[in-house]
């Protein structure tokens, strides 16, 4: 283990911004990404029991 | 001889048709009649091989006209609904480029003719813009008497035509499959010609 | 009836994938959850201080993993295109289409991550180095294919395009990359490379491998579920669609 | 209307330059673009004359870029709506021949111009005689690889909603070999570094273009006629 306590790991060694903000941004990227695909696949279940109603 | 097997058509999510057969045999003529919408351009445009059908296959004289495109395209001929007519050309330019393009030479004397069997005299070299569309449209037609080929395929070749053009036209179709040709046409009004077959999409 | 049969034999069926691919999800996200958990556990954790970056070294983690994924995504992408051109599945178009977000995703991740990185080691957030230069351009090959297929409105007509597309594409992915790194040298502005990484020590090696693994499992989870969404938009009024929307 | 047996490809070229001839302002309004661009980046950045010497042929070079832009969206377009490529599509000629024949006469429309007269805009820049023969070379082996790409997008965008701005993003980044090319002979030559490098890359771009890009277009084409 590196870092002596919590503090220092957020800290990074004063490169805080830097490494967060990469990190951040890629687990920000990924949980929209999943969030928008799930929103497409609900729309599109409702169309689909809506023709079923139809029917 | 064109033969058509098990043809189907899709248009987005809709099925224009499917499952179409047919035989068109030499010195043989075929109407597709069918209301607007029913896919009737969009069958000749397969027919033509421009459109890829969902399924089904077109065959010319036994070969699939796909794999043959060029020996196919060089026996059909085909006058489409828009007519590839340059309207800032005159109607002899028209000609003579449509017919280079597709690697038959005219001679401007034929060229002459032809306009003037259609009754263009006197107008071979006004930019087509100034044309009607009628006058429009024998241009195209003239693109029959210039251009070899054994099938023709003309969508709606009667539309803006006089009574006379008609006539000019029938006989133009008449004397074609005289000769052996076959052709395939979408209209809406019945055509006095023996020999034809008609198809309702 | 007999127009569903059709489909089955005429396509790499979408029929059939469909439930395949459903099966194969909760696997590669599995997969994916648990690499990642392990890659940031080493990266962030267990790997040593780079004696010359400091900490700051740490977003290679992310950086050089999304890179990857962004330039193999587009080979991907180029692969199926070829498959579909060549033997007309539908399914390649589809794959193609679904793969797209993604690896646009994972392009601009990596100019983030890059310029986060550049601002402490190189004092700018951007240089015009031939690395950075080439992402942004592969990261505008993406938003056109994108575009492309989204203002096509017939999807065979959308896919072909978008085959073809994707194919030019690759052809000038290396010239341009190659173009980039001719006009670099020959500036020479930037005097810092990113192709000088530090000696890497093993774990840190263990952890960016870890956490490539982890994005390579994601994508194609990823790609599995747009996919499927993509097939049910596609077809949905087929027999296949209204039996299986259910399960 | 003589030689009624030229070849297709030769015809299909008589025939676009025939067209853009009865529309004249087209031609000009494109090469005017050209010189009001270039015109326009010294307003911009300065009446330095080092400086204008150094930008000089990146400058011209986007220019020539954005003016080749601007008449790709009808390379394809008229001829789509009245049913000329169609026609040519059913051609027992090769459509690819054709399709080469209509890019060689967008270049000899909208390429040629821009190379013959980039020196004047040239030495508006203050470059010396020895960089203008250079950047004209550059430009004339440069345009056509413009012209042939270009034609590979505007195929694909044919028919296309927002196919104009659609256009430039699509083709845009596929032009930056070329681009970087062209412009850094002239700038390598103006700093002493020698030309025939970037000149031997420029021509195999060529090369590498003449041969995918007709092909690309013709399956663009026939993806957009169906």
């Amino acid at each position: 283990m590196q870092w002596n306590s919590f503090s220092d790991f957020v800290q990074m060694g004063g490169y805080a911004f830097y490494v967060w903000g990469s990190f951040g941004a890629c687990a920000l990227g990924m949980l929209l990404e999943l969030w928008l695909l799930k929103r497409r696949r609900q729309t599109i279940l409702t169309r689909l029991s809506g023709q079923e109603h139809l029917q | 001889m064109l033969s058509v097997t098990q043809l189907t058509c899709q248009r987005g999510e809709r099925v224009l048709f499917q499952d179409l057969h047919f035989e068109l045999p030499d010195a043989h003529w075929l109407q597709i009649a069918g209301a607007n919408g029913a896919g009737k351009t969009s069958l000749l445009r397969i027919l033509a091989g421009l459109t890829e059908p969902v399924q089904g296959t077109v065959l010319w004289n036994g070969v699939e006209i796909r794999t043959e495109r060029s020996l196919w395209h060089r026996d059909l001929l085909y006058v489409g609904h828009q007519g590839a007519l340059k309207e800032e050309l005159n109607p002899e330019e028209n000609l003579f480029f449509s017919l280079g393009l597709e690697g038959f030479g005219a001679s401007p004397t034929a060229v002459r003719a032809a306009l003037q069997q259609f009754g263009l005299q006197g107008r071979e070299h006004l930019p087509v813009r100034y044309l009607s569309a009628g006058q429009r449209r024998r241009v195209l037609l003239s693109r029959l008497l210039l251009r070899p080929g054994r099938l023709w395929i003309l969508d709606e070749p009667f539309t803006a035509l006089d009574v006379h053009a008609s006539q000019l036209m029938t006989q133009q179709i008449q004397h074609h499959l005289h000769q052996g040709g076959s052709a395939i046409l979408t209209s809406h009004q019945p055509i006095p010609l023996s020999g034809g077959s008609c198809l309702t999409l | 009836m007999s127009r569903s049969l059709v489909n089955w034999f005429k396509y790499a069926s979408p029929a059939s994938f469909y439930p395949l691919a459903g099966r194969m999800i909760p696997y590669f996200a599995a997969a994916a959850a648990v690499l990642g958990l392990a890659g940031l556990w080493i990266g962030l954790l267990v790997a040593p201080t780079d004696a010359q970056q400091g900490e700051g070294y740490r977003i290679i983690f992310v950086h050089v993993p999304a890179s990857w994924m962004s330039m193999f995504v587009y080979c991907v992408m180029a692969f199926w295109s070829a498959l579909g051109l060549a033997f007309k599945t539908r399914l390649s178009g589809m794959m193609t289409a679904a793969l797209a977000p993604t690896g646009a995703l994972f392009a601009f991740l990596s100019l983030w991550t890059g310029a986060l990185w550049g601002k402490p080691m190189w004092g700018a957030w951007w240089v015009w180095d031939a690395r950075l230069t080439s992402q942004l351009i592969l990261f505008f090959l993406y938003l056109g294919f994108i575009a492309l297929q989204s203002s096509i409105d017939d999807p065979r007509r959308a896919d072909k395009a978008g085959a073809l597309l994707a194919l030019v594409g690759v052809i000038n992915v290396p010239i341009i990359y190659f173009s980039v790194q001719w006009w670099n040298t020959l500036h020479q502005g930037a005097s810092v490379s990113m192709t000088k990484a530090p000696s890497m020590a093993h774990t840190m090696l263990a952890g960016m491998l870890l956490m490539a693994l982890a994005f390579w499992a994601y994508t194609i989870a990823v790609a599995l579920a747009r996919v499927r969404c993509i097939m049910l938009e596609r077809e949905l009024s087929s027999e296949w669609v209204k039996r299986n929307a259910t399960e | 209307m003589t030689f009624p047996h030229a070849s297709p490809f030769i015809l299909a070229i008589r025939r676009d330059l025939l067209l853009a001839a009865r529309h004249k302002t087209e031609i000009v309004t494109a090469l005017f673009f050209f010189v009001i661009v270039v015109n326009l980046l010294p307003l911009g950045i300065g009446p330095d004359t080092d400086l204008l010497r150094k930008i000089a042929p990146g400058a011209l070079w986007i220019g020539a870029l954005l003016a080749t832009l601007l008449g790709l969206q009808r390379l394809f377009a008229p001829d789509h709506a009245d049913g000329t490529l169609e026609q040519m599509a059913l051609s027992p000629q090769s459509f690819t021949l054709l399709v080469a024949g209509k890019i060689v006469a967008h270049w000899l429309v909208s390429g040629l111009p821009v190379v013959l007269i980039a020196p004047i805009l040239g030495v508006q820049f203050d470059l010396p005689g020895r960089s203008l023969g250079l950047l004209m070379l550059s430009l004339l082996l440069g345009t056509p690889i413009l012209s042939l790409i270009g034609a590979v997008g505007a195929a694909l965008t044919l028919g296309v909603r927002g196919g104009g701005a659609l256009l430039s993003l699509l083709i845009l980044p596929l032009y930056i070999p070329a681009l970087i090319f062209g412009a850094g002979a002239v700038e390598a030559d103006l700093a002493g570094l020698g030309a025939e490098g970037h000149f031997s890359l420029l021509g195999a771009v060529l090369l590498v273009s003449l041969f995918f890009a007709p092909w690309a277009t013709t399956a663009a084409l026939r993806v957009a006629l169906e």
